[in-house]
């Protein structure tokens, strides 16, 4: 892990405090969940740099695709703004 | 070589593997499976605790050694608790066996099994990321099972349940991890001879954050909303399983971990044993005081629950052998009576099809026998002599007192008494001589066998402690030094 | 490698405000799949070694990774996810007995 | 009310970084990770060592953690029980569905693939049962739940056979380990195939353990997510 990667690792974990912060702050749900499945790319890309290519693959499967397709459904079955 | 450690926690799982299968010999008798489940764990679990009296039966799965593998452990204190366990989930499975109608019944017995193993794996692991993948599993399984009536109230009781259940479990992760960090082995027994290694700021977070992830699970104070509601809207067996069990086990597995990971006496120095006696102090007072003016009879039975573990957690924190087994021994009796109390007032609440106390006015006239086994767990929790709920508070009281803790055993008084007033205020309305216009027939034997024996189990232990308190002193003394038993691991790596 | 406990604790807090302040149930469930995501991040990041390799062996290797975390991490990934569909399954329906997610409006509904 | 959440959240977080400061970045490896690296290939035949401690070393976590998934999917088919479906009825438009026919196979296989390579490369039971799931929910999506339920060999009463007959073959490589007089869950001393690391039929148990928990993964998984989308 040299400077430069350390470098893009700090910029991927800046990138994911701020994804967090829009997936909370948004108003419009579809929006915050569009924000988390980003966030759970971005850790993809963090666990990848941290030398875990299992653990990278199983959130990449499981965070990105299974629960942001769960959140749509039911978003899709509820409402989509947030008074 | 004696399996028996991991055979009590498959067979369970093996019957909760079978039911979904859609062949037709399964799919029709379906409860058959379930029974003979029940039968064979419940004898196995006898014979564990009768093996544990003798000498501690240590299992590692998988033939690793102790850092690498996981390992379980079955010495009395475990055996002790997988017996009560299994004693409470017999009666719940033969209850629900005519409570539980035929439409979802299938997954209804599938989840109860797998909540009864996983129980069974969170006694008897010894290892700290097994404990949270069995606590994780009867977490889920509980969730489901409260969610079973689908009522608004109780979904929207469910999702409150399991959002701070999920709080609870992401702090008891986040502690593993530090331990784990630190330390480098997970085995509870191996990080407490390497606690020196780790830093004296991470061990007390570590504290915290496991005392918040296990305070959430057993309802201590601050985190004890959830537990009204859960319980309250629940079907009868499962509160019954929920409230005499559930809670208990996670008390057991927070002071296994204090006990045998972190070691008394580095938690008397850090004042740690303090502050669980008075959170324990304060959740029995604010459980007490909730209950006393409550409509609903299953509600004020949970905040009973509530003051009943404060009492525990106030017996077992203590340190001395004489209250661990105070609380062991107040563990056992709250369960059985407990059990029969919400039983019993399971079969009244579906003959009067509500809740609410003023409905089950006179119910006591038509319903003799379950009204009778309401008596006997009611008075066994408020400690009237002669049933097991006075013997477990006096142990507690000496205890108490011998430790010096005067004012605790005033809060203990206390709650006693206000115990006595919500409980006769409910015995006293369910025997009044009004005849309710409807009149109830008793309920089916099937039905109050169950309800029967529990409150005869009260009266029993009440009237001859001798062989329960045996075995729960010797489950105490090997509950206080598990770590000699561990066979020490083989040479540093 | 030397912030990341920074980095760790921001998003876990943000978590947590997610789920104490927000009323929105979906934004709950969201806050605590956040808060769950810096947990694994911890597990993982003090499993890192400096310049380690993955923990496949190839013989190539001269420093591996601790795998323990790791496997650690993989069993909490699956634990969370299967307990976010239980959530999003009684959020449904909660949704169909009450008609909105409002925490406020299901408290004054309930009455 | 959010301003004492925000005091709250920020005084526990300074308290959490505070104290978490003094844990030491370790260089060198922890002892039982070292034994692990050092002879994880000798005890266990795998070379992907997060797949041997996953389905060896500690196998009894992962014995629980498809019983979670397990619970999870009987939860649902408990509460979501009722047959109406009403959305996702007919699926999108044919050149989707064309499209979805010809690739379809590919998506499979690769999961196929990432569980039977678990013990090799990154991968495993887990992460190839779920690509399994997310192809039954893509065809859930493109050809609607119709056709799902009717045909398709991820209907959800094939599933729930699916899942039971993975949860049996992982107790059954348990109780081997039990008949053949050593512990629960042992693998290359209760005489499984070893063969050479880094080939494909090698590792003993782990590779049959990986297929069991996949299944498990990705009926369970399907199950879920056909509860949810199917519910009324």
């Amino acid at each position: 892990m040299n400077l430069l990667l350390s470098y893009i690792y700090y910029l991927f974990l800046l990138l994911l405090v701020i994804s967090a912060v829009f997936s909370i702050a948004s108003k419009n749900l579809l929006c915050s969940v569009i924000f988390m499945s980003l966030f759970n790319l971005f850790m993809v890309i963090i666990f990848l740099l941290l030398q875990a290519p299992d653990v990278a693959m199983a959130e990449a499967v499981v965070g990105m695709g299974f629960t942001t397709a769960l959140f749509i459904i039911t978003i899709s079955k509820t409402k989509e703004e947030e008074k | 070589m004696i399996h028996l450690p991991v055979l009590l926690i498959i067979i369970p799982l093996m019957a909760a593997f079978a039911l979904p299968l859609s062949i037709p010999v399964i799919r029709r008798n379906y409860k058959v499976i379930i029974a003979a489940a029940s039968v064979i764990q419940f004898t196995l679990s006898i014979t564990a605790l009768v093996m544990s009296l003798q000498n501690p039966v240590q299992y590692q799965v998988g033939g690793w050694p102790v850092p690498l593998g996981i390992t379980l452990m079955l010495d009395a204190s475990s055996g002790f608790m997988t017996a009560f366990l299994s004693l409470l989930f017999v009666a719940a499975v033969t209850y629900s066996f005519s409570y539980i109608g035929r439409g979802k019944a299938r997954y209804y017995y599938v989840l109860l099994m797998i909540l009864w193993s996983s129980l069974t794996g969170m006694i008897l692991t010894s290892d700290l990321f097994n404990l949270i993948v069995f606590i994780e599993i009867s977490s889920v399984a509980a969730y489901s099972l409260v969610a079973y009536d689908e009522t608004s109230f109780a979904l929207e009781a469910t999702l409150k349940y399991m959002i701070l259940g999920t709080l609870g479990t992401t702090f008891i992760i986040f502690a593993t991890g530090i331990i784990y960090s630190s330390v480098g082995s997970l085995n509870i027994t191996d990080v407490s001879t390497q606690l020196h290694s780790v830093p004296a700021k991470p061990l007390n977070i570590s504290i915290a954050l496991y005392i918040a992830g296990f305070g959430v699970k057993t309802a201590l104070v601050p985190m004890h909303t959830w537990l009204a509601d859960a319980h309250s809207s629940a079907p009868a067996p499962i509160s019954a399983i929920l409230s005499g069990v559930f809670v208990k086990v996670g008390v057991f597995a927070l002071f296994k971990l204090m006990y045998n990971m972190y070691g008394w006496s580095m938690l008397t120095s850090l004042g740690i044993d303090r502050l669980l006696i008075n959170i324990g102090a304060a959740t029995a007072l604010l459980g007490g005081i909730m209950a006393v003016n409550q409509r609903d009879i299953k509600r004020m039975l949970a905040y009973s629950t509530i003051t009943q573990v404060g009492l525990i957690v106030m017996a077992l924190s203590l340190g001395t052998l004489q209250g661990l087994s105070a609380g062991f021994f107040h563990m056992f009796n709250h369960g059985i009576a407990k059990g029969s109390l919400f039983l019993s007032a399971g079969l009244m609440a579906r003959k009067a099809n509500s809740n609410e106390i003023q409905h089950l006015a006179g119910m006591g006239r038509c319903m003799p026998l379950t009204f009778f086994c309401f008596t006997v767990g009611a008075l066994s929790i408020v400690g009237i002599p002669l049933l097991n709920g006075f013997l477990s508070k006096w142990l507690i009281c000496s205890s108490l007192v011998s430790n010096g803790q005067i004012t605790h055993v005033i809060i203990l008084l206390l709650t006693s008494i206000i115990g006595v007033m919500y409980y006769l205020k409910v015995l006293q309305s369910l025997a009044l001589p009004q005849e309710p216009e409807f009149n109830h027939s008793e309920a089916s034997y099937k039905m109050y066998t169950p309800v029967v024996v529990l409150s005869a189990l009260c009266i029993i232990v009440g009237l001859l402690p001798y062989i329960p308190l045996t075995v729960i002193d010797r489950a105490a003394f090997d509950f206080l030094n598990l770590n000699e038993y561990i066979i020490s691991p083989i040479g540093r790596f | 490698m030397k912030f990341t406990l920074v980095f760790i604790i921001v998003i876990m807090s943000i978590g947590l405000y997610g789920v104490l302040a927000k009323d929105n149930l979906i934004k709950k469930v969201i806050g605590i799949s956040i808060m769950e995501g810096a947990v694994f991040l911890f597990l993982v990041s003090y499993g890192y070694r400096q310049d380690g390799a993955p923990p496949i062996i190839t013989g190539y290797e001269t420093r591996i990774v601790d795998p323990v975390p790791q496997a650690l991490t993989l069993t909490a990934i699956v634990i969370g996810a299967s307990t976010t569909a239980l959530m999003l399954g009684i959020i449904i329906k909660i949704f169909n007995n009450y008609k909105t997610l409002e925490t406020k409006e299901i408290r004054r509904l309930r009455g | 009310m959010k301003y004492y959440c925000v005091l709250l959240i920020a005084v526990l977080s300074l308290v959490l970084f505070l104290s978490l400061q003094d844990i030491p970045v370790a260089q060198d490896l922890m002892p039982a990770s070292s034994h692990y690296v050092n002879s994880g290939v000798r005890d266990t035949g795998a070379t992907n060592l997060v797949n041997a401690i996953l389905f060896d070393y500690r196998g009894f976590d992962t014995l629980g953690e498809a019983t979670v998934i397990f619970a999870s999917a009987a939860a649902f088919k408990m509460l979501f029980s009722h047959k109406r479906i009403f959305s996702f009825r007919y699926g999108l438009s044919p050149i989707v569905k064309t499209g979805m026919g010809i690739y379809s196979p590919f998506i499979f296989i690769f999961g196929i693939y990432v569980i039977m390579a678990g013990h090799i490369s990154p991968g495993g039971g887990f992460q190839g049962g779920v690509i399994i799931a997310s192809l039954s929910i893509l065809l859930t999506l493109v050809y609607g739940l119709w056709y799902k339920v009717r045909r398709t060999v991820f209907s959800p009463a094939i599933s729930s056979n699916i899942e039971s007959i993975g949860g049996f073959l992982f107790l059954g490589i348990g109780l081997t380990g039990i008949l053949t007089g050593n512990y629960f869950l042992s693998n290359l001393d209760a005489g499984f195939f070893a063969g050479t690391p880094g080939h494909m039929f090698s590792a003993g148990s782990i590779p049959i353990l990986n297929i069991a928990s996949g299944l498990k993964v990705a009926a369970g998984l399907s199950i879920i997510f056909y509860s949810i989308a199917g519910g009324e």
